[in-house]
Formats: C-alpha cells, structure tokens, sequence
C-alpha cells in the first residue's frame, strides 16, 4: 500500500499513525510536508491528530488552506481513499469533504480515555473487518469533537447510512453518559457519499498495538493495507 | 561609556533589583564602576537564587551525582543516564510556582514549555511529561480555580506539543494557600553519542537567535521568583509570559532536525532570565566571551531598550553558537519551520559580555564575575524542634473501619486524580505502556517492535519533610525508589526540585539542610544518583512559608516488557503477600 | 491606506454555544441570578493595508469567508476604520 | 428590565498573542498580503434582567472582572442595551 500521511506544522499522531500503518502494511507511509503543492502516487491519504497550527482560531481552520490539501481535495473528488482522524477529521469538515463542524467538548475541557464506540456500517474499506454493531475500544484525546450539523445534514447522514462509529457503552448502548464531548446522536465518526473519505475524533492508532493494552485499531489498517495493495500502480516496491 | 538606558542607580533601585548592600559593592567592585541599568539588571538576574544558588549550592554539592549510568550529572541544561543500546534518557525536573499563582494557566503552561526545552536543548526528542501540585486547603476560596487553571495549563501545553503528560501527584495543604507549587518534570531520549551541551568553545563564531520574538515578557521575572510574597505583589506584579506551544512544537522539531547534522557547538535554551542567563551560561562553560548586538533580535514589540532586551521572559526561544559555515542550512531549517533566525552576534576572546544597542555598548561585565563569582552564602541554620510523638494507642480507633477506608478513599488527598489525567494527553507518541494511576508510568523507548521501557514517577510527603526534614527527604527518595520498582524497572537516577520557604529564616535553612541531606543519604545508599534539579525558595506569604517540599523525580530502566508488573490484582485465587516490616 | 478591521464571529442562532452556556452556568453559581443567556463569539481586529476602502473591504469579506469564520456555524460582521 | 451587554474582551498590548500571530500568517499565506498584524479576543453577549441600568451595570463590571475576562492579561470593555 502506498499510504501518504500529510504533516502539517502542529500534527504530533502523524508519527503514531505511521507505525500503525507499517505495521498492517509492512511500510512505512510517506510523509508529506503541509507545503508541497504535489501528492505522490497514493492509494490511501491520512490526515493525522494534532494540533495544526495549534489549533489556533479554530481546530483544523487553517491547515484546511495548506497548499497540499488543494491536492487531497482533488484525489478525493478522484475517490482516492481519505482517512482524517481527530485533527483529521476536523481539516476534513473545515475543507468541506465532510459535513457539519467539530466544537468545543460540551464539558469545555479536554479529554483523554478510552470509549467504545458501536460500528454502524461496515460498508467503507475502513470498516470492513468489523461487524455490524460490534463494540470496539479506542481511545479519544481532543479538545473540540463535539459534532454539529444541522438538521437537514444530519438526516441525510443518518438517511445514507453515514454515520460510521458512535459513541456507546460497553454494551453497545447509545447513552448520553457514554458520550464524551456532547456530539449529536453520538456521532465519532462518518464518512463521505461514496465512503472513501472517513473522519473520526477516536484514535484507532492508539489500539493498534498489544503492547499498549488493546488492538481494536489494527483491523481497520490491515484491511486498509489488504484492499489498497498496488492500487495506485505508479510506485511497486515491497509489498507484503 | 555611554549607554542609551539612563536611569541614574539610586540604593532604591538596587534594592529593587534584590540585591543586598554588600552585593552593590561587589558589583561595583568587579565593574570598577557605577553599573549601567542594564547592567544592575545582569547582576540582579545572575545573583538572583534562581540562577545563583547561592543560598544552596553548599547543600547540593554534597549530593551524590555520579554512577556508571550517569552521563550527564548536574550542570547543565538536564541530567543524562545511559540506558544501554547506545540509548539515554535525558531528564530535569522545575519549578513555575509563583507565575502560577499570578495566573494559573499561563503559569503553568510556559512552566511544561520551559522544562521541555531544557530536555529538547540537549538533543533528546521530549516523550514524557510529568508534574507535582500542591494547592492550598481544598475549601480555601482560591483553590479550585488555581487547581482548574493549573491543570488546563499543563495540559493546554503539553497536549499541543504532542508529548504525553503520563504522572505526577497533586496535595492540599494549607501552607500552600498563598503559594502554589507547579512542578514540572520531562524526560527525553536521545542518541547516547549525540547529546548537545552549552559550552559555547571557541571564539569568533556566530551567535543565533532562534524562535520566537523578544517582547516585554514577565521582565524580572527571574528576582521576582526569589523574592518574598506579600500582600500588594498582587498589584506590582510584571506582565506574565503568555505560552505559546504551537511555536515550541515547531521549534522542538525544527532543533531536532538541525541536530541530525554536525552546524551546532552548543545550544541553550532562554530560560527564566532569558538572553541574559544563556549567553551568560554559554560563554562561561565555553570559556569565552560573548558580544551581542540587541538591534539584531527579533523583537514583537517597538521601542525595547537593551535593559527589556536582556531580561525579557518571552517563551519559546533559543540560542545557539554555529560551526563556521552552518549559518545557512541552520538558517533554512528554520525558516521552513516558521521561526525567526537571527544571528546577533559572535563569541569572543575577551571573557567578557558586551552588549551593544543603537551603537553604545550597554553592558561590559566579566563572565565569571557573574557565574563562579556570584555570592555564595553559608546561611545559619537551625533544627527545628521536632513534633511530639503521637502514639497508635492515644488515637480514637473508628467505629467502623469499612467507614475509615471509605472516608480515606473519598477524601481529597487520597481520591481518584483522573479528573486530572484525563485532561491531559498521555497517549500521543503511542508508547505509553503504564498509563497515570498505577505506581510508576511506563514509557516504551523506540519502535513498536522494542520491548525497552523506562518508568517514571515523582514523589515527596511534604508532612513527613515538615515533622522531620532529614527522614522525608530520604523518605521522598526511597518512595520513588519504590514506584519504580513497583513496575518491575531498575532504578537509575533521580531529578528533583527543592521548594522552601525563605533561607533567611535559620529555620527554613534548616529544613533544607536537613532534607539535602536525607536525600543525599538515600541517594547514596540505593545507588541513586541525582542528575539534575532545581530549587526554589522564598515560598512564604507574610510570614507563613509552606511545608518543606522536596520533590523527587526518578527513571528506572525495563529492558523488557515481559518483566513489567502493574497494579491491577489478576485473578481471583490469588495470594497477597505484605512484604516489608 | 492603513486601516484597522473589526470582525466579529458569532455562531448561527440555533447552533449550540457550549461556552457560552457553561459561562452561563459558572455566572449563575456565582450569584448573579439574573443572567437569562450567554453567547460567546469571536472578535478580531486586523490591521491592514489596502489601496482603498473598496479594495479593503472586498479582502476583509474574502479574509471571513475563507478562514475567520466557518460559515457552516458561524456568522460574521465587521467595520471598517482608518488607522 | 431585560438588557443585553456586550462585552470585548482583548489581551492588553504588549501580551503576546500566539493566535493573532498565527493568523497573520495564514492569512499571510493565502494571499493577503496587506495583512499587518491580528489580535484576537473574546465577544460576549449577555442577556440578563436587572431592575435599572445602573445595577445593570454594575453587575456586568463585575462579571467581567471575576469570569470573564483575566485582568492580569486582559481588558474589557461593554455596552448596555435595552433588549
Ligand atoms: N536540587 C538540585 N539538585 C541537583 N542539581 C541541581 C539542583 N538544582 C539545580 N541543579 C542543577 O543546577 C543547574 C542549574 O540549574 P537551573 O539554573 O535551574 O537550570 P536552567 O538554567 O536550565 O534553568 C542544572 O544543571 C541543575 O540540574
């Protein structure tokens, strides 16, 4: 697979998702500077958490203008697969791939743990490896994933089966005490018309690893690196 | 000579500056002259306690500081300990008590920003947080928003920057009402062959400025923090540093990444009394002189003079000195980064600082005058009387010792701090191994494939250093001791920050030789060096100065995960076993 | 020409303000019983330097839409002033 | 009597203020390139019902001097309107 993690000034998963991603894949992702004008050849794209340009103004408001993401916006249209976690995931709405807005936590502080979150469709290349409904543990870490669209949004979102992750207990019940930030009908995460642009606040990358106490992340990017092998043809060193 | 800050120096305005009468004399002595402000302000910052020790530099040299782990002991920007593999851990322990107070979120958040560069200052890429609070009575009316701001700071900071803050500990106490103290601790890896020092060698080489602008940040800050509180500093108080973590992460990797290359011959971050202390630091340890020309700093505010200049506290900056010919490259890995880069100067043979502005010369002073040669006190000390016994038997047992627990257990010195952790990151960098809550934090060193770890903790009980010094000091070191054993690592060595309250007080003199001494006996004994630290005094308010408190913070060694215990009890036949007396 | 632009950003009216209400909530706990709303916005001043008004307040509009607001939630206004 | 306030809260000058700084410079970025310097601040409206305007505003002196705004870093400043 040929994954390319976009760096802007401020991401600090950009790093972690790397690791995950060599780890499903067996290579490591290019890294690609906010400034580059130019993608390499890529079969997945990943907007890594952060805090670009430290989140100033609003989360995700300027790297949204970074030169590079004129680039992504492109692929995307192109339907090349883009993955947006946390900070990602708020570049991804202030870009305009994804709809609605990502605000200040309801409880106004930041907040680190693990949560479970309820795997609502496993339609995307994402989700493929889970079942429908099934519970898995992955860890948040933000400041601003309280999920906003209005009501028409949110009913379209909801009508095309767009919501991807939501926040539950460990049984897989939608509560308000299960949600962390306040995000509208628990939504984590949802994804685009055609479902290859994924945004989530939750960090699959953090639970990708024995070591750190879980690996409900990792299936997400063995599938990734499974389904996306060799798909963008131009570059065909090692696969595993 | 003719300088363009012009204030005549009046016995008030030295006084001002926290520098006693015999201390003028000194100073005018060295200079063989009256001093210029700026100068009264280099003195004043340099003899401070904050930078001079001069009340406790004869306690801490009788520390232990060396071991066959110890790379780097005390000395320089952070303490460095060999992991093996080629491997270190660098490490340093502060204190931002009094910014603070002032305004608990700026304070301490630019508390974590300064600590880091100190780690980041030396070559090692910062992977672990830490921090140790004390706070006044819980129902005293200003705790709960210090306590909130303190917590948002640190992790507004340490969160932005993108390194996990993974431990710490948090007391109350009443003697802490008046002066909080935010301790902040960071712990870095590098290369054990690519570690960066401050000696400034050789003369004629560029001086660069790195980071962010100069403004008219916290200016005396640095003798503000060795001064005694009173009523009104409420009032006088200087306009505190404003942090700026988006800046120090750039910084962090634009230093990183300039240090894979050979363009540095030393490096120093700005800390509490900025441009002055670094290139006061660098020439001294280089054994040369520096020359700095002010009208070259980037400065964010117009009409500085040299003396705002020289003691602005304004974060996020660095001062390197650069291999001939690396003015370019270096220059480029900034600029890419989005920092400003100026050079603004040049080491010289002289020995000397000389500061020039608009064309005069601010400041002519020997280097070691205000290094080696700062006042160094032997202060009077006394043992205070320790408290009376207080016997098992004359204490009332409780009526129900479920009820006990529980009330121990909900209590605010012994219950859940997750409302703290949880408002810090401490996954990012996905190494985090143990995570706040058990004894001790484990952090994986390298790739998802290393099986290496180090674990941290910090610790002291400040009520046992208040009913005797000598044992909560050793107290303190053997706890910490034990919290990393507690995970199954090796104890390596040790970091911590002495806060007392006025050494002028002989029985406050006291308590620090009292706890230096515990500490040190401890150290000694367990093999457990200290390689870095920090002190701050002068933590009282009208009088009533908080328990002695020093904070420990130690790094252990697990060369392999497999061996790595936590605290969580497994299944339910299982034996507990009490071991100790 | 110098001028100094006062923009003001403020979320659209039914989006939900969490700061605004938990400042609510804290002025309320602080005794100020007659509090019936709060709602926190933006405001930025830019200094800047246009050929003219026109021009300036063409680049101030274009500054809003672009990156000082998200106009998915947020409304902008602003005025104009000579430095 | 039902009012609202209007509140601004800015960094007093000389306080660095890492998100103007920041905005300056993608604005910068994106082709602005009269851009000279941001600061950015806080606008609050408070609706709140008081028996005059007097007490009104009082109330909001104090508001603003023990929540909203951090006076050891910022100033304010409001306007009282009847709603
Ligand atoms: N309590 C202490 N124990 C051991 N070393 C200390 C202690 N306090 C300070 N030091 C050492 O003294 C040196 C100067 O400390 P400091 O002035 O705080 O450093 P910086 O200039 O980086 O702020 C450092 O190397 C520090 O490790």
């Amino acid at each position: 697979m040929n994954a390319s993690v976009i760096v802007f000034p401020g991401s600090n998963c950009d790093r972690d998702v790397a690791r995950a991603l060599e780890a499903a894949s067996g290579r490591p992702p290019r890294m690609v500077w906010h400034g580059e004008t130019e993608l390499p050849p890529s079969d997945l794209i990943v907007l890594p958490g952060g805090f670009s340009y430290g989140d100033y103004l609003r989360a995700g408001a300027m790297a949204a203008h970074s030169p590079i993401m004129r680039a992504v916006v492109e692929r995307a249209r192109d339907g090349v697969p883009v993955l947006g976690i946390c900070n990602g995931f708020q570049i991804l709405t202030e870009t305009g791939l994804l709809p609605g807005a990502l605000m200040r936590n309801a409880s106004l502080k930041f907040i680190c743990k693990d949560v479970y979150l309820r795997v609502e469709s496993t339609e995307t290349l994402y989700t493929r490896p889970y079942r429908a409904g099934q519970v898995v543990r992955f860890p948040v870490a933000h400041h601003d994933g309280n999920y906003f669209a209005d009501p028409a949004t949110l009913r379209m979102l909801e009508g095309e089966g767009r919501v991807i992750f939501r926040y539950c207990d460990a049984d897989g019940n939608v509560t308000a005490a299960a949600n962390p930030n306040g995000s509208q009908d628990n939504i984590a995460g949802i994804c685009s018309a055609d479902g290859r642009v994924l945004g989530l606040m939750p960090h699959p990358e953090r639970l990708a690893d024995p070591v750190l106490g879980g690996t409900d992340g990792f299936p997400m990017f063995r599938a990734l690196a499974e389904t996306l092998t060799g798909r963008a043809g131009a570059d065909h060193a090692i696969h595993v | 000579m003719t300088a363009t800050t012009s204030q005549e120096i009046t016995p008030d305005l030295i006084a001002e500056h926290g520098l006693k009468p015999d201390e003028a004399e000194r100073m005018v002595e060295i200079l063989g002259r009256q001093p210029t402000p700026t100068e009264l302000g280099i003195f004043s910052v340099m003899w401070s306690e904050h930078c001079s020790y001069k009340s406790s530099r004869v306690w801490l040299k009788t520390l232990p500081t060396e071991g066959p782990q110890v790379i780097q002991g005390p000395g320089e920007n952070a303490g460095v300990v060999d992991i093996g593999d080629g491997d270190a851990v660098v490490f340093k322990m502060e204190s931002h008590n009094h910014p603070s107070f002032i305004e608990p979120y700026q304070g301490a958040a630019t508390g974590v920003g300064g600590i880091m560069r100190d780690v980041f200052t030396m070559g090692a890429r910062p992977v672990a947080n830490l921090n140790a609070l004390r706070f006044g009575a819980p129902e005293h009316p200003k705790t709960r928003h210090l306590l909130s701001g303190v917590v948002e700071g640190i992790g507004g900071y340490g969160n932005c920057t993108g390194v996990p803050t993974v431990g710490g500990e948090v007391n109350f106490d009443a003697r802490y009402n008046n002066n909080i103290l935010v301790n902040a601790m960071c712990v870095g890896t590098a290369r054990a062959d690519k570690i960066f020092y401050s000696a400034a060698r050789g003369a004629g080489h560029s001086v660069v400025y790195v980071g962010s602008k100069t403004g008219r940040d916290g200016i005396h800050g640095a003798t503000m923090a060795s001064a005694e509180f009173d009523d009104d500093s409420a009032e006088k108080r200087p306009t505190v540093q404003v942090g700026d973590p988006f800046t120090e992460k750039l910084l962090i990797e634009a230093c990183l990444e300039l240090m894979e290359g050979d363009a540095i011959i030393a490096i120093q971050d700005m800390g509490a009394a900025g441009l002055t202390s670094s290139s006061v630091e660098m020439a001294d340890k280089g054994g040369v002189g520096i020359r700095l020309d002010l009208d070259r700093v980037p400065q964010r505010e117009s009409g500085m003079n040299a003396y705002e200049m020289m003691l602005s506290e304004s974060q996020e900056r660095m001062l390197m000195v650069l291999r001939p010919g690396a003015d370019d490259k270096a220059e480029a890995i900034f600029r890419k980064w989005g920092l400003d880069f100026a050079v603004i100067g040049e080491t010289t043979e002289s020995g000397r600082i000389e500061i020039w502005h608009k064309g005069a010369q601010e400041a002519d002073i020997p280097v070691r005058a205000l290094s080696a040669g700062a006042p160094e006190y032997q202060r009077p000390w006394t043992a205070r009387e320790a408290p009376a016994v207080v016997r098992a038997a004359d204490v009332p047992a409780p009526d129900s010792l479920l009820g006990a627990l529980k009330a121990l257990m909900a209590g605010p010195h012994l219950c859940s701090r997750r409302w703290v952790w949880e408002q810090y990151d401490h996954m990012v960098m996905t190494n985090t191994v143990q995570r706040p809550g058990g004894d001790a934090a484990v952090i994986r060193v390298g790739d998802w494939s290393s099986r290496k770890a180090v674990a941290l903790a910090c610790d002291v009980t400040p009520r046992y250093c208040a009913a005797d010094p000598e044992t909560g000091g050793a107290q303190a070191v053997a706890e910490t001791w034990r919290n990393l054993t507690a995970v199954g690592a090796q104890p390596l060595a040790i970091t911590n920050c002495l806060n007392f309250g006025n050494p002028e007080r002989p029985e406050i003199m006291g308590e620090i030789a009292r706890c230096v001494t515990g500490m040190g006996r401890a150290a000694k004994a367990l093999s457990f060096p200290v390689v870095s630290g920090n002190v701050s005094l002068y933590n009282e308010t009208n009088g009533v100065a908080i328990p002695p408190t020093p904070a420990i913070g130690g790094v252990g060694l697990l060369p392999d995960l497999e061996r790595m215990a936590t605290i969580a009890l497994k299944p339910d036949d299982e034996v507990l076993i009490l071991l100790g007396e | 020409m110098a001028m100094t632009a006062r923009i003001w950003v403020t979320l659209k009216s039914g989006v939900l303000d969490p700061q605004g209400k938990a400042i609510a909530g804290a002025l309320d706990s602080l005794g100020f019983s007659g509090v019936e709303d709060v709602r926190q916005g933006k405001y930025l001043e830019v200094k800047l330097d246009a050929p003219d008004e026109a021009q300036a307040r063409q680049d101030v509009e274009r500054m809003c839409e672009e990156l000082l607001a998200n106009t998915v939630i947020e409304t902008y206004r602003f005025e104009l002033e000579q430095a």
